[in-house]
Order: structure tokens, then sequence, then C-alpha cells
């Protein structure tokens, strides 16, 4: 299975990481104690680990090549699992359904600390789901969506710290006020194209946090705003527990709808317009489409969904501040939307679990977890660079009589 | 009018950092159409590299001469191998994948990558050796250009003069542009399309190493995180300048830096990105391919 | 020189050469015809090494390239013009004929081929200072030739030389096609959705349908042929 | 099949809790919540250090009223939203007191689930003043003073030692540097002694500068008074030097770092900064350091003593009250003294530690010196 070239080669590049990261991993100086430590140590281990990787690797690949042959024929029809699974209406049922019944009794089951951070990757679902519309279906690329989560957040905070609204009062305000934040930014930039329009809306999304963090008079600056009120059951006040259960159902019901309106606008006249831009723009404005009407919908629409979990995400935690709003947290929800497969819902959903989910489970490792995140973003590219769950086309079957 | 002369001074000086850092960007960009995210971070590997070299050459007693020449050496050596593997893992892979995968894959690059140095390393901000000494002949100017200003200023003239130069001129500059325009038909004249992508990260990551020990050398401190803001800050010059185009992201930087410099002066820090990113969005309504970027040509 | 044999490739899922075996003797004008999407660009993008061959052979001089890079298949004197030209936009048409000769080192012998293709193409020698970009299709699809001629080819890959060019242009394009194969005894497998044109001047000829070559023979005798008639030549 | 996936997945799920359920009470746990990695890991890691080292030695000393102590460390990256979820999941595996968050936002977000289960909060470095002056949180305490009464620490030392009356107010926009810097300005203008000249924030991790200190020194300002971290202190008053700018530089406890006369240099002599009071002779601290540089061999960081003493206040209140009850616990740190790195300290009602105080240090030969 390894040739004696493959190890050869192993050992060559093992030798290469060692010599990569030898000042980092062997020298270690402290400049005013004037200390030089080595770490001779951290070489062998490096090598060795790169040579096991590189044989791990060595050994899928191998694995790959030599499954038989794939049946290049039929390849066409081959779907994934999951998309078969569902095709087939009674199963697709008995799915929903199971699934449906597990999330009902889930947090009758688990701690309260696996429903709250169940919450949250429920969040980040609904939050790639928004954002799926706009870089997904109409292929916007948006590296500032965080700016629309703000805006629904501080609306509740400062509409419920100000005037004590509510939650409920809040939620379409958070979510029309993002919605029309969407439509602000999406007038100018609808010009660019690509990854000039990616650099506009990341800089969309640092100005808005900046306002936050410096007009103090407004957002109560960096210093953020605590006792923001949990959404009350009928004018009831719950418990932390109850509490997180109403949330955790609320947060249930927000993903299902999500899930329904986002289906249907795949299938919609929108939702056609959004995926015949992102092929081919210029054949769409020769169709008769309005690409700036259509480019807006998409960018608001996908603000409306964060700013509806903005305001989510200022009741969960009761306490927002701009630091909760920065590029990374974009980039996460980005890597959501790509790493589950651009444009497809299951996707997205299990991409969210997988990217929420995963920090939170790998806390074991401690510090060590943000650099295996990291690892696994970059590893999950390489192996499946369309997504965990790639899209389905619709594809037209010709019946020949 | 000394105040004026004071910021456009301060200005110029922040330009000439983030056209060290721009330019790998826009080179990168420009061969294989990736936002190199991780760029930021090869800049901070080149900082601690040269850190960490230049610390054990002083403690050896080696004079300064011989520290700065062989900690930038090593520097730029490294952080070169480090743009070389990166590319080798977590893009290659990827050239013929969707557009964002490999946008996610230099993501996660940076994130493991800032971890991998506060692992092996420290979280801890780490006093960087004065490689750049006060010029006698500068203290009478001294409190309006410092001379680790001049030496980050000449330094990003000679390398943009170079670059220029080798880009225009010179046989790989001239397969770099080729590959740049069009790969297949790179390939179909016979240049080595892996080893010009590869030629193009590994000048890419030493200006950027160079950049870090400068940088570093200049504001005297680094941790692992430097790389991020930095990064993201040349990545909006090189989009200003037009990216893909190696004046452009000259020009950029300047501008983002004169920006940056004038905003905090004449109206307050406070907003000094606001302004920034402010300027890059006017500008790109106007000039939706940035400064000196070429329109794409569409075709119809 | 160059033999096909058994050869598969594709993109993706999608195999696009299912079966192709074919041979080109020195100093031929070979011509490949078929229609849209049939494998055309294909087998040229596999013989350039540009497409991964999946299964088969290709040997060129008798030696296998299939696994070759395609530096190393221009190395041994396999030049393509690919179909649409691709110039490059942003080099001048010196810069780009200096590309065609990207391989070479001999200076004096560059010179002399530089001013061998201005002489077949007196345009570029006027434009010489023009980026490749703002030249007109005919110009383009000149100056996408010559690139190719500045790397001394033994074999020439030529697809689609007439697209999209008008008739005149056309006729001369294909004269200069002969001559370059008499005057430097370049062999030319030339790929054409224009059949007429093709046969006209090639020696022999293939017909490829669907991946697979379906008709073998002398250009002269695929002329006659009727289903070729029929459905490549429009009669 | 419907049956069997929901069995199977009832089962996965009552395996992820079921550890949390099983383990017993026989031991105390002792949870440390921070940034543990990130860009503020460095501000983190020290209070994990300091929790290791005390408990390290109360356990091989038997521990406390015969139980062990156990250790739970869980990051928030000083985010709120992470550290709503770090606390839910210390509450969820039983725990009994916490010896954090590091930022103030963070610890804002992660009292109420504390409180709700009647945990005990102890900030070795949250020094937003609303978290004991709001009343909101009771079960709040800290080993460090409080933002306001360290402004006001600063200011009345630049106003009546140093005679300054044109001073600039600098911040790094962040939570604790902002929030420093606001009072700082607040003092100042009531005093009616001085004038603020400049008001602005810099932005932290920026390559440079030199535009704010032009600006400083247009402002005709005699000294810069600094709310924020050392990193951004010393880039600044490296920049000043450098821009051959002389005025005076006062800060706070975030600068008051041995880190930044390390980073600094001699860029660093004659800052003041202000700082708990000194406790570098106190044997007790003086332990600390050497115990911290035994056990990971280098000097201890940032909040290192704070942390220690929380450490010690904490487990000394559940040994006094021999109980982990919320109120018991407030009582007996309110009640007991005891002696740590910071002095000998107790607790008000609010949750602010007595006898911790500030004086205003500064650097002569690269030392902090209290004045």
């Amino acid at each position: 299975m390894f040739s004696l070239k493959t190890l050869r080669t192993g050992v060559l590049i093992s030798l290469w990481f060692v010599f990569l990261t030898f000042p980092l991993m062997v020298i270690k100086v402290d400049p005013l104690e004037r200390i030089i430590q080595w770490r001779w140590k951290n070489a062998l281990l490096v090598g060795i680990g790169t040579f096991l990787i590189y044989l791990v690797v060595q050994y899928l690949n191998y694995r790959k090549e030599h499954q038989p042959p794939a049946k290049v024929e039929d390849t066409k029809d081959q779907v994934s699992f999951i998309h078969k699974f569902i095709a087939d209406p009674i199963q697709r049922k008995l799915l929903f359904g199971g699934l449906l019944v597990i999330a009902a009794i889930f947090p009758f089951v688990v701690s309260t600390y696996q429903t709250n951070i169940m919450i949250t990757a429920l969040m980040y679902v609904v939050l790639g789901l928004g954002l799926n519309i706009v870089v997904g279906m109409a292929g916007l690329l948006d590296l500032g969506f965080v700016a629309f989560y703000a805006v629904g957040a501080y609306s509740y905070a400062l509409l419920n710290h100000h005037f004590g609204l509510g939650f409920w009062e809040v939620l379409p305000i958070g979510g029309g006020l993002a919605a029309i934040a969407g439509i602000l930014l999406g007038f100018p930039v609808l010009r660019l194209r690509g990854d000039y329009l990616a650099i506009v809306t990341l800089g969309f999304g640092e100005i808005i946090r900046l306002v936050l963090e410096n007009w103090s008079e407004f957002s109560k600056g960096p210093s953020g705003i605590s006792n923001i009120s949990r959404p009350g059951f009928l004018g009831m006040e719950l418990s932390l527990e109850g509490s997180i259960l109403y949330m955790y159902y609320i947060m249930i019901a927000f993903m299902i709808f999500t899930i329904f309106v986002v289906n249907r606008l795949q299938d919609s006249r929108l939702g056609r317009a959004w995926i015949a831009l992102r092929e081919d723009e210029i054949a769409c404005q020769a169709m008769g489409i309005d690409k700036q009407k259509t480019k807006l919908a998409a960018f608001s629409l996908g603000a409306f969904w964060a700013g509806l979990m903005g305001v989510i995400f200022a009741a969960k935690t009761t306490f927002i501040n701009p630091a909760s709003f920065t590029f990374l947290e974009s980039a996460i929800i980005l890597s959501i939307v790509v790493l589950g497969g651009m444009g497809s819902i299951v996707g997205v959903i299990i991409g969210a679990l997988v990217l929420i989910l995963l920090p939170e489970y790998l806390r074991a490792l401690s510090e060590y977890r943000m650099l295996a995140f990291g690892a696994i973003l970059v590893a999950m590219m390489i192996f499946r660079p369309q997504g965990m769950i790639a899209t389905v086309r619709r594809t037209y079957r010709f019946q020949k009589k | 009018m000394d105040y004026f002369i004071e910021l456009f001074c301060s200005g110029l000086s922040r330009g000439a950092i983030y056209a060290l850092i721009a330019l790998g960007y826009t080179m990168v960009y420009g061969i294989i159409g990736l936002i190199n995210f991780a760029h930021g971070e090869i800049y901070m590997i080149g900082a601690f590299t040269s850190f960490i070299v230049a610390t054990v050459l002083s403690i050896l007693g080696f004079p300064l001469l011989a520290i700065v020449a062989l900690s930038g050496v090593a520097a730029a050596v490294w952080a070169s191998a480090y743009g070389y593997t990166i590319e080798k893992i977590a893009y290659k892979p990827l050239r013929h994948a969707p557009r964002l995968s490999p946008l996610i894959s230099a993501i996660g690059m940076s994130i493991f990558l800032q971890n991998y140095v506060l692992l092996a390393q420290t979280s801890d901000f780490l006093p960087f050796p004065e490689l750049i000494p006060d010029f006698e002949f500068m203290e009478p100017i001294a409190h309006i250009v410092g001379s680790s200003d001049i030496v980050i200023f000449i330094t990003t003239a000679v390398v943009m003069a170079v670059l220029t130069y080798v880009i225009k001129f010179t046989r790989i500059g001239k397969a770099m542009r080729a590959t740049a325009q069009d790969r297949t038909m790179a390939m179909l004249v016979g240049i080595n399309v892996n080893n010009i992508i590869s030629a193009t990260f590994i000048i890419g990551s030493a200006l950027a190493a160079i950049g870090g020990l400068l940088i570093a050398s200049h504001i005297g401190q680094i941790n692992f995180y430097i790389g991020f803001l930095a990064g993201i800050k040349a990545f909006t010059a090189a989009v200003l300048g037009g990216i893909g185009s190696i004046p452009g992201a000259v020009l950029g930087s300047f501008i983002l830096g004169l920006t940056e410099s004038f905003a905090t002066g004449y109206v307050s820090s406070d907003y000094e990105d606001v302004f920034a990113f402010s300027l890059l969005v006017l500008i790109l309504l106007f000039k939706p391919s940035g400064l000196l970027g070429k329109a794409e040509t569409q075709k119809v | 020189m160059l033999n096909l044999e058994n050869v598969q490739a594709g993109y993706g899922n999608i195999l696009a050469l299912k079966n192709v075996s074919l041979n080109i003797q020195e100093g031929e004008i070979i011509t490949l015809i078929g229609a849209n999407g049939a494998g055309k660009s294909t087998t040229l993008m596999t013989i350039s090494g540009v497409v991964t061959c999946r299964s088969g052979k290709i040997l060129f001089q008798d030696k296998e390239i299939q696994k070759k890079s395609s530096d190393d298949i221009v190395k041994m004197g396999i030049c393509q013009v690919p179909e649409g030209r691709h110039i490059f936009p942003q080099l001048t048409v010196k810069e780009n004929l200096d590309m065609g000769a990207f391989l070479r080192n001999d200076k004096a012998e560059i010179k002399k081929d530089m001013d061998y293709v201005f002489s077949l193409f007196p345009i570029l020698a006027e434009r010489r200072n023009q980026d490749g970009g703002t030249l007109s299709g005919g110009e383009q699809q000149m100056l996408a030739m010559s690139r190719a001629l500045m790397a001394r080819p033994q074999l020439l890959l030529l697809d689609e030389p007439s697209m999209g060019l008008a008739p005149l242009v056309i006729k001369q394009i294909f004269e200069i096609i002969k001559q370059i194969n008499k005057e430097n005894n370049t062999t030319i497998f030339l790929v054409e959705q224009n059949a007429n044109q093709a046969l006209h001047i090639a020696d022999r000829g293939y017909v490829i349908e669907n991946g697979e070559i379906t008709l073998t023979g002398p250009a002269k005798d695929l002329l006659s042929n009727q289903e070729v008639q029929k459905a490549y030549l429009g009669i | 099949m419907k049956k069997k996936l929901f069995l199977a997945a009832a089962a996965m799920c009552l395996a992820i809790s079921v550890p949390v359920a099983g383990s017993a009470a026989d031991t105390i746990k002792f949870g440390v919540a921070g940034a543990h990695s990130g860009d503020l890991a460095s501000y983190g890691l020290p209070t994990v250090n300091a929790a290791k080292i005390v408990i390290e030695k109360v356990n091989a000393n038997g521990g406390i009223n015969g139980k062990m102590v156990e250790l739970l460390v869980e990051d928030d990256v000083c985010k709120p939203e992470v550290a709503t979820n770090t606390a839910t999941k210390l509450v969820s595996e039983g725990v009994n007191v916490v010896l954090g968050h590091i930022c103030s936002g963070a610890t804002k977000a992660a009292l109420p689930i504390y409180k709700n289960a009647g945990v005990l909060v102890m900030s070795p470095s949250a020094t937003n003043p609303d978290l004991t002056q709001s009343g909101e949180y009771p079960n709040f305490a800290r080993t460090i003073a409080p933002d306001d009464a360290q402004a006001k620490v600063d200011v009345e030392f630049a106003l009546n030692t140093l005679g300054y009356t044109k001073i600039a107010v600098v911040h790094d926009k962040g939570d604790y540097g902002k929030g420093f810097a606001e009072f700082a300005k607040k003092f100042l203008e009531d005093s009616g002694k001085a004038e603020v000249v400049l008001f602005e924030g810099v932005t932290p991790g920026a390559v440079d500068y030199s535009a704010i200190v032009q600006k400083i020194k247009q402002s005709g300002a005699e000294a810069v008074m600094f709310g924020g971290y050392h990193p951004e202190a010393s880039k600044i008053i490296g920049m000043m030097r450098k821009k051959r700018l002389k005025v005076d530089f006062i800060s706070d406890d975030g600068v008051k770092d041995n880190t930044f006369i390390k980073v600094a240099g001699k860029d660093s002599e004659g800052a003041y900064a202000s700082g708990p009071k000194d406790t570098t002779k106190n044997p007790l601290s003086i332990q600390a350091v050497e115990e911290h540089k035994k056990m990971f061999g280098t000097d201890p960081g940032a909040f290192f003593e704070n942390a220690y003493s929380a450490t010690l206040a904490m487990l000394n209140a559940i040994d006094k009250a021999d109980s982990t009850d919320l109120d018991a616990l407030k009582k007996a740190l309110q009640t007991e003294k005891v002696d740590t790195p910071i002095g000998n300290i107790y607790f008000d009602e609010k949750g602010d530690a007595i006898g911790v105080g500030f004086s205003v240090y500064q650097v002569k030969n690269g030392e902090f010196v209290e004045l």
C-alpha cells in the first residue's frame, strides 16, 4: 500500500515541516532576561506528526482511487443520500416527523447547557439561511452580514431600554429596520461585482460596529447595554430555565418558519430571478429582469432575517456590546453557508450545527479549540469544496414515448 | 501649516506601511483571483521570525548591522516558506472548486495560524528589538519624521520600483502577467503555472515579512494578533487602488494612510476607520474597479 | 508522430472523450471534424496536457506523454492555438510573441522567427506595440498562430482557426496554414467545424461524434462521403 | 424505523447529559471562566494559573473541610454571547463558586445565569462600576477596585500633585479604557481646575499612532491621561518619545503591568500609572510569584495577584461558612478577613473588596515605584 517512494516523500515532507516550524516551535526567547529556550522535543513532535498525517492522507487517497471505478455513465443521477432519502414523500414525512419529535423533547432529555447552546446553534441556522439568500441564491458575496444582526440587536436593546418595549413588539421592528439598512447598503453597491462587493460589505459591517462603539450617547458605547428583558410568556416573567426552554421553542418555530419561507422563495419568480442573476447578469437583463429590484430584494430579505435574529440574540444574552459584531462573526456565518453547501437548505442547517456546536464540544481541547476549528475549516474545504450537502440542481427528464 | 505637514508625514509613513502588505495581497489576487485572508498572518509570522532571530543574535552578541541583515533574511525565508506551503495545502487543491471555497479555506488558515503562533509562542505582547536606530542627521526634524518612517518609506519605494521592473521586464514577470490574464493559455505556451503561482506567493510573502520586520521595529512590539487589522487595512488599500494592480496597491495605501491621518488630525480618531471605509465605498461608487484597476470587460 | 490509443478524458463526472484513437504522420495536415460538443477541443486539450487523460495512451515520437505536464509537452514540440484565440489581452503584440518563445533561450533565433511571423502577417508588425486585446478578431487569430509558431513547434494544434472570422480572412488563414506546413515541414492537426475548408487543405481527416471517432480516411474520400456531406458539409 | 431513530437519539442525548448528572457533590467545584484563547487570552490565562496554584496547594493539604477542590476551566473568549454558554455549562456541571469572568461585558452577560443558580462569582479584573454599584448582581464580588475609584485617584494626582491644567484624555475605545476615560473626563471637568483639551479614542492594533501624537502635541496638553491596556499605552508612549513630545503620561491599572515596562523599555521611564496599592513587598505576594515561577517557569501575567487573592478569599469563605450556599458565603466574605497577596481584605455588601485601594506609581529605573 505504501511504496518506498511514498514513504520517502513522507519523510521529506515532514523534514520540510520541521524546518518550517523551526523558529516558532523550537526557539523561545525572553528578550529581557536574555534567555533562549531550545525546545527540540517540539521539532521531533512536528516531524512525527506530519509524517503520520501524510500517511493518513495518502491512505485516504489510495482508497479513493482504488474504489470500483465510478459509474461514469450515470453520475449525473448521483445525488447525495440525504436528497434521495427526502425525495420519497413518505420517508420525508417520517424523517421530518421524527426530527420534530426529537426537537420537541430535546430540552427535557438534556441539561440546560445543552439546550442553551442548541438555541445558539438554531440562531445560526436561521442566520445562515438568511445569508444563503444573499450569497447562495443571488450570488452576492456579503462579508458584512453581521451589521444587520447588530441593527436588530441594538433595535431591541435600545427600544427596550428607553421605551420598555417588549420582545414581541420589537421583533418585527428589528427585522424591518435591518431590512431598511439592507436596502440602504444595497443602493450604492449595486454596480459593484464580486470581490469589490465583498470588501464594501465588509467595510459597511465595520462602519456599523465602529459607530456603535464610538457614539456613546446613542448606543452606550463599548460598555454595552445590560439587563435587556427576556421574552415574556403571556405577560409572565419566567425563571431562567423556563425562559431558556421558551426561547428554545421560539427558535424551533422560527427555524421551521424560515425553512418554509426560504423553500417557497427558491421556487418563486423572485428566487428564480436570483439564481438567474447569479449565473449571468447580462442574460438576465436581456430577459427583462429588473436587476436593481432583484438585488435589493435579496439584500433586504437577507438582512430582515439577520435583524430578527439580532432581536433574539439580544433577548437571549440580555447584554450586548459592539464586540459581538466583529468581522469574525460574519466570516463564521459565511463559513456556515459555504461549508454546508451553497444554496442548499439542508446543507446550511448541518453547517450551522457543526460550526457552532463544534467549538462548544471542542471545549475539552480548551486552548487548542480555535486551532482545531481553523484546521477543520481548511480540511473541509479541501476534501469537500462543494460543501457537505451540495445543491441538487432541478433536473427535468425527457420522457421518450 | 506645521500641523498639516506633520499629519501629512504621518499619513505617508502609515501609507508606506500598508503598501508593503498590500503588495502581496494584490499580487496574489492578480494571479489567482483569491482574497488571501491569511496574508496578514504571513506578515505576523515574518515579524515573529525576525523577532526570534534578532533576539537570539543579540543575546549571542552580534553587531546591529548583522542582526538587521540576518533577521531580515530569516523573516523573508520563513515567511516565503509559509506562503509557499499554505498555497500548496490550502489553495492549490481548490483551484477548480467553487469561488467561495478558497476564501473559506483562507479564513480557516488565518484562524489556524494565529492560534498556532499563540500556542507555540505566547499570547503576551513582546518587545521588539529596536533594529532601526535614531539617525543623528534626522534629529532636527525628528519631531515630524522619525528615522524608522524614512526607512519604511525608502524601502517601500525601492520595493515598488524593483517589483515594477520585475513584472514589466523579466521573464518571470511576463510569465506572471500571462498567467494572471489567461491561465490556460499560459499553460499552452509552456509556462509552468504551478511554479509561477508559487513564485507569486513567495515574493508576496517575502515582502510581507520585510514589512513585518520594519513595522514591528517601528512600533516596538508584536504579538500573534497583529496581522489581523493590518491585513484588513492593507486589503482595503489594495482594493481602493484597484486590486491586481501594483501601482494601484501603493497609491491606495497612501490614500488610505493620508485619509486616516487627516481624519484623526482634523476630525477625530474615534472615527478614523469609519472614514477609511467610507472613502473606500465612495471611490468604488465612482470607479467600481478601484482607482487604477482595469475595468472588467464583459463579453456579451 | 502522434498516436492516441483509446484515450478517455473528461471534466468532473462527464466523460467527454470515451474512446479516441488516431495517428498523425510527420509532415501531414490532419483534420478532426465534428459537431459542437463532440469532443474536438477536449481532444486537443488532452494532448496538450491541460485536461488529464484518464486512460489510454498518447505517444509523441514514440514517447508516452499522457502523464506529462503541459509545459513539458510544449518543450517536446507540441504547440496549440486554442479555440477563441486566448490572446493575452494586456500584453502587447510583441510581448505576446515573446510569450510564445517562453521556453527558448536562443535570442538570435527568436529574433529571426519574429521577423518570419511578421513577414507572414505584416499587419502584426505594424501593431507590435499595441495591446493584444485591442486587435480585431482576424488579427487576434493571426497573433495566436504567430505566437504558437514562435515556439518552433514540430506539431501545431489548431482549434477552429476560422471561428467568427470573415470569409476573406478565413481564406487567408487557411492559405497560411498550408504555407506553414510546407515551408517549415510543421505537422498540423486542425480541428474545425468548417469541414469544407478543412478537408480541402488536409491530407486525411477524422470525424468525431459524442467522444468517439466514427469515420476516418483521406480528406478527398471524406469530402465525397455521403454521410459527411449530409452532416457537415450541408450538401 | 422511526422508533429506532428516536430511541437512538434519546440514548445519545442521555449519553451526553449523564456525566453531568452523575458526578456527586463530594468535591467543591471551583469554576474559572475568562478568555483563554483569542486576542485577549493574555488577560485570562494568568487567572487559570493562579487558581491552579492555590487549589493544588489546598488539595495537598487535605482540601477544605475534608473536601477536595475540583477545578473547572471554561473559555469565554471575552464575548458576551459565549459567556452565557460558558456560564450555563458551569452551572450545569454543578459549579459552586466561579473565579471570573475577565471582561466586564462577558461578566455582565453571565451574571444573571449564576445569580439564578445561586453561585458566587468573583472577578479579578472586571472593573465596570455598574457590576457592584447597580445592586443587580448580589452574587458578584471582585478583588479589584472599580474604574471610577481609579479614575478619581489618577485625576486627583494629576491635579493636586502634578498641578496640570491642560490634559488630553485618550482611550482605546474598549469597554474598560473608555469607561475609565469617561470618568476621568468627568472628574477633571467637575474639579474646575483643569481643562480637557482632547478626548479621543485610538484604534487598538493600528500600525501607527503618529497622527494622534501630533494631535496631542497640537492640543497643547501638559499630560496625557490614557485609559486602556499596556500594548496601546506602550505604542503611544513610544511614538510620543519618537516624535520628541515631552508630556507626561498617566494611565490606569491596565497599564500598570510589568509587560508595559518590558515592551516600552526606556520610553516608559517617568510614566505614571495607577494600580492596586503596592503589595510587592507583601510576603504572600512574593510567595505567589515564586510559586508561579516554580510551576510554570515564567513570570505571572496580568491580574495574577488579584486572581490569586480572589481564589484565596472564596476558598476561605467556603471554609469558614462550611457551605457553598450563596448567602452564607456572602456573609463570610463580609465578616471574615483574609490574608492575600493584595493585602488583608474583606468585602462590602455590594461586593467590592475593602482594603483594595489604588495608589499612583511611576516608572523609575525600569520598575514601578509607589508614590
